[in-house]
């Protein structure tokens, strides 16, 4: 990681002082081992600095996704230009880019995308479930991963502590980037199917179902995280900031307007969610929303084709799109369990 | 205050007794208690209510009428949004809720009291001086010289110009300054914008101004008057911003650390300097 | 100072929660919040934080106000609040326990929000003292000492025995109702207790946030902090959600909505954040009109305006939650420690 | 809970009805004297493209047991595709609500052309049935909606 990150410094400091893109979005180091924060470095000097804080960094805390932020960094100013981004995207960060260009928020011009070698991302909120307290450093080496904390040394086995959205990786392919530092490597954790989470729920009665997702949303504090922290929740108007839609529900006052937020929520991506797992990944109350997008995945696959969301930028999208012969609704009445 | 044991955040009912219509987008509303008649609470000139028509919103606005009104309240609303879309459709008749009094008011039994003053309102700006302007004729031995410059886009835009016409000027030493921002027919008065009105005027430093208008026109009337060698110390301003509380708990009508809706909406504009410039 | 068995909390608890509803940290979907005492409940006295913060109790995240009926031109109001439950929450950490004096300020100056006195009056804090800090733990920073928190009843574990000691009347007269379960304390205990507090007092100096300045913040340097560019690079980062406002257990900005239930209006107060592009939009505009200012809004009320406001009171009690869960790990420690230098000399 | 005289239960039923073929239909099935629940409240869309999910879900939150949406047959759609859309649209919104353990009986897509007042009187009354021995709607509820005061 090291090397990747001193090919990053390298790459972007040169491209900012050659003044080919006037911006370089990535991230930046924190307070502690594991806090980086998405940063935009306008000079070399700043991305270069080791101060306490600051400079570019890249490991395995990396994992805040940089693409949505390539909206407002390349917007147009008072001039009418449009400034030129460089960005970090990881695998997974590159569908996501590939769908705003897709939409249009954000034009392909304007953007240099480089591909950064992932070999998944790194979750402290498992290093702490398994024990490790009062954390003081976070050491990647191979395939273990050392915590030391003001008590105690850990290690633990790199695959056991990478984040949700990692364990179930859909590939370390990078899309539409103009090039790629690193990378060549392949998923070398224990994946497991992405789609296990939903079939699971899937083969509840409606009634575990129904207890289970209570259980889920119930916690939610509508802090709007989840949509907040989407790539492809990027309307200028959200209808649930709208006061005049109706459905503002700014509070979850009850049961109902938590199942309607995060209905509406997963149904407005649904087509376009590149499962990259962000929303699961921000929840600060951990409640498993990407298994609500995948579910919209699965079974656009199933009926209406295998369709990834980034993939191929000309591709119509699941929703914008139809054929004479697709199922009827009632097919959903034909699945097993309740009625 | 309200009272103490009662919660402050439970309106009382009011009736709206009459509407009129001031210009084509404002209209004054007259409100009486619903349970009783009279004015829904007293309040000094300056301060604010918070109206509202429940399931369509909540909302602040300042107290047109004078204190010295004890039959009604009076209130000059734009319509500009959610809530003044309705109000401006309703009939007379209508219930509405009302709680108030909030914010401080413009200081007219201390530091006005016995001053020369100078009101310099723009369209709208009116309304929460009208009920300083008459108080001020109600006690008007109490005040020395007054003068009111008050201006808007169009003559239609011109609020209450009928009262402005008949009852303030040129009655007991009140002089009216009208203008209008362009040219009209039918129009023989003067034609500027406000403060360049004001620095043409040219008023004496010994006056005390209250200024109320549009946030672009008192950031001008400021700059005019300080031009004319006012000090701020003598210059009063109000300030609107989204309120949901009206008693500084709910956090977001702050101007740095002062609450317009409390520490407000009557300011001082020498302690502006110490706020950020974020209103 | 009484003692107790922690293999014996279970009877304490039982006791307690038969003489008011006690709410204390379970476990539950991979957090612990606090939630209602039942026997079967997973109690964790072990974990700092929990997920949401204490503020739960006394301003709800949502509340009914007042109803209203409507009929053709006549609005009638509907008055019609349940009495409080008296309550008790045990293992309020000292940061939380400090939260709710912040609170107190803004709620209970004049004029006093009733629905919080009510609340407030009826509740019982029962703190825990911490000897485990956590790594995003800094209420040093703010003169709270972890190891002696305040509230009603002040608890604390020491090896395998919970301290309890009374505090306040309040505090007192739960204690009454539950003392059967107790033994005194010897001097042994004591000294036991007094060797905790001062390991924990080391283990708080040394931890990374220890070192926070925060003497250079505050009312004096307003404008100086306002006007700083650094926000300008600050706030980047921010996706404007409102995460860090609702686990904050100071973070008391609400708004005020009326729910239309079709036979009847319903007004209710809900938290709000300052993190939101609506917070403070009007019908002509919105004062605020970037993240920049939102972001800088949220940190210059916790550590300017409100101690402008308040005699000095900063309204941050270093809990560490917004540290912990910021989507984007952008937080009011590396705030404060950007912002660090006194600007006006 | 709505109960007639009888003391049964009548469920709340909201339909949308394309303005082009299924509200033509229900005219017809009323014209020709078709019996259908008088508790089933027809809102009229210009295409069943038109019904958001987030309208049934706002159904649900007024206290609808059961919300059907009716539009033209496949195409047919006077504006050549607005079915298409709206077809895969609910096919996945049926699926999410079944997935969060809401039963599927609740919700319901039918085809009625503007010549097919009996169809529409059909479905109408075995959508009412379906409805009615699943009970009131308590997945999916807001209380507040359905409390008495206030």
């Amino acid at each position: 990681m090291q090397r990747i990150r001193g090919m990053m410094r390298d790459r972007a400091a040169e491209m900012l002082r050659s003044g080919s893109v006037s911006k370089v979005l990535g991230w930046e180091k924190g307070e502690f081992a594991y806090d980086e924060t998405p940063a935009i470095f306008t000079s070399a000097d700043e991305l270069c600095s080791d101060n306490e804080l600051g400079g570019l960094v890249y490991d395995g805390f990396s994992s805040a996704m940089l693409s949505k932020y390539l909206i407002n960094a390349t917007k147009k100013d008072k001039e009418g230009k449009a400034p030129k981004a460089l960005v970090f995207l990881k695998p997974c960060d590159s569908y996501s880019f590939a769908h705003l260009l897709k939409e249009r928020k954000v034009e392909r011009e304007n953007v240099y995308a480089v591909g950064v070698e992932c070999r998944g991302m790194l979750d402290i909120e498992k290093i702490r479930l398994k024990g490790a307290k009062s954390i003081k450093s976070v050491e990647e080496s191979g395939d273990s991963v050392n915590v030391s904390s003001f008590t105690k040394d850990y290690t633990f086995p790199r695959g056991e502590v990478l984040l949700e959205k990692c364990v179930t990786c859909k590939g370390l392919d990078f899309k539409y980037c103009d090039e790629v530092i690193g990378g060549g490597n392949e998923i070398n954790w224990n994946r497991l199917d992405r789609f296990a989470g939903v079939e699971m729920i899937e083969e509840m009665t409606p009634e575990e179902r129904f207890n289970f997702w209570r259980g889920e949303l119930s916690r939610c504090i509508r802090c709007n995280a989840c949509r907040n922290a989407c790539p492809v929740c990027s309307c200028n108007k959200c209808v649930f900031d709208n006061t005049d839609s109706g459905v503002q529900s700014k509070a979850n006052a009850d049961s109902f307007e938590e199942n309607m937020f995060h209905i509406i929520r997963a149904f407005h991506v649904a087509g376009r969610c590149t499962d990259c797992g962000e929303c699961s990944r921000v929840c600060p109350r951990n409640i498993p929303l990407q298994l609500l997008n995948r579910k919209f995945i699965k079974d656009i696959d199933a009926l209406y084709g295998e369709y990834q969301a980034g993939e191929d930028i000309e591709q119509k999208s699941p929703l914008t799109d139809y054929q004479f012969g697709d199922a009827e609704p009632s097919v959903i009445y034909k699945r097993g369990g309740g009625v | 205050m309200a009272d103490s044991a009662r919660e402050m955040l439970i309106p009382i009912v009011g009736e709206v007794t009459d509407i009129r219509r001031d210009t084509p987008d404002v209209k004054t509303f007259r409100v009486v208690k619903s349970d009783g008649g009279g004015v829904c609470f007293p309040h000094m000139p300056g301060q604010c209510a918070m109206l509202s028509v429940p399931g369509v919103g909540e909302a602040m606005f300042s107290i047109t009428s004078s204190p010295t009104n004890t039959e009604y309240m009076e209130f000059s609303i734009k319509k500009c949004g959610h809530l003044t879309d309705w109000l401006h459709e309703m009939d007379p008749g209508q219930d509405i809720t009302i709680r108030g009094p909030y914010g401080n008011a413009f200081p007219v039994e201390t530091e006005l009291k016995g001053k020369d003053l100078l009101f310099i309102a723009g369209g709208i700006g009116l309304a929460p001086l009208r009920s300083v302007i008459n108080y001020v004729r109600h006690y008007r031995k109490n005040y020395g010289t007054v003068d009111i410059v008050y201006g808007a886009r169009s003559v239609d835009d011109l609020v209450d110009i009928d009262e402005i016409r008949s009852e303030w000027a040129g009655k007991d030493g009140v002089n009216v300054h009208l203008t209008i921002d362009r040219a009209q027919e039918g129009w023989d008065g003067n034609v500027a914008f406000v403060p360049d009105y004001v620095k043409q005027l040219g008023f004496p430093t010994t006056k005390t101004a209250l200024v109320c208008g549009p946030p672009i026109m008192i950031k001008f009337v400021l700059k005019a008057l300080e031009t004319l060698g006012f000090s701020m110390s003598r210059v009063y301003t109000t300030f609107e911003l989204r309120m949901k509380c009206g008693v500084g708990k709910c956090g977001r009508c702050n101007i740095g650390s002062k609450y317009v809706c409390k520490d407000g909406p009557v300011f001082r504009c020498d302690k502006m300097d110490e706020l950020p410039d974020e209103y | 100072m009484l003692k107790l068995s922690i293999s014996k909390t279970g009877e304490l608890f039982a006791e307690l929660s038969a003489a008011r509803a006690l709410y204390l940290p379970v476990e539950g979907g991979g957090q612990t919040t606090f939630s209602r005492y039942t026997p079967e409940a997973d109690v964790r006295l072990d974990v700092l934080n929990t997920a949401r913060s204490v503020k739960d109790f006394f301003l709800p995240q949502t509340e009914d106000i007042v109803a209203f009926k409507r009929a053709g031109k006549k609005i009638s109001i509907i008055e019609d609040r349940a009495s409080d439950e008296p309550f008790a929450v045990f293992g309020v950490r000292a940061c939380d326990a400090r939260s709710l004096d912040v609170m107190d300020r803004v709620f209970l100056s004049d004029p006093v929000d009733t629905f919080y006195k009510g609340r407030r009056e009826n509740g019982v804090v029962i703190s825990l003292a911490c000897s485990e800090p956590a790594e995003t733990c800094f209420c040093g920073v703010f003169g709270i000492d972890s190891a002696e928190p305040q509230g009603d009843v002040v608890a604390s574990i020491v090896g395998d025995t919970l301290c309890w000691e009374a505090k306040t009347p309040a505090g007192e007269k739960l204690t009454e109702t539950v003392k059967d379960v107790f033994s005194p304390a010897s001097a042994e205990d004591e000294a036991a207790a007094e060797a905790q507090k001062k390991t924990t007092r080391e283990i708080m100096r040394q931890l990374p946030l220890a070192g926070l300045k925060i003497d250079n913040w505050g009312s004096d340097e307003l404008l100086e902090k306002f006007n700083s560019p650094i926000w300008g690079k600050l706030y980047q980062g921010c996706i404007g959600c409102g995460t860090c406002t609702y686990v904050c257990p100071t973070c008391q900005c609400y708004d005020i909505q009326d729910f239309d239930t079709g036979h009847g209006v319903k007004r209710f107060r809900c938290w709000d954040s300052c993190m939101y592009s609506d917070f403070t939009l009007m019908a002509h505009g919105n004062p605020r009109t970037s993240q920049l200012e939102r972001f800088r809004q949220r940190f210059m009320h916790k550590l300017v305006y409100f101690p402008a406001n308040n005699d000095g009171m900063f309204s941050c009690v270093g809990c560490g939650r917004c540290v912990a869960k910021c989507p984007i790990s952008m937080n009011i420690a590396k705030v404060i420690r950007a912002l660090e230098v006194r600007t006006n000399g | 809970m709505p109960i007639d005289e009888k003391g049964t239960f009548r469920p709340k039923i909201v339909a949308f009805c394309c303005n082009w073929c299924s509200y033509a239909g229900a005219d017809l099935a009323g014209s020709s004297r078709l019996n259908y629940p008088a508790d089933i409240k027809i809102i009229r869309v210009p295409c069943s493209c038109r019904v958001n999910p987030l309208f049934m879900l706002r159904a649900f939150q007024r206290g609808a047991d059961g919300v059907i949406m009716c539009g033209c047959h496949p195409g047919d759609c006077h504006y050549t595709s607005g079915n298409y859309f709206a077809r895969r649209r609910m096919t996945l919104l049926f699926g999410m609500l079944d997935y969060l353990g809401i039963e599927k009986g609740r919700t319901r897509v039918e085809w009625v052309s503007a010549a097919e007042g009996q169809k529409f009187a059909g479905t109408m009354n075995q959508f009412a049935e379906t409805v009615k021995s699943l009970g009131e709607c308590r997945r999916i509820e807001d209380l507040r909606c359905k409390e008495s005061v206030g």
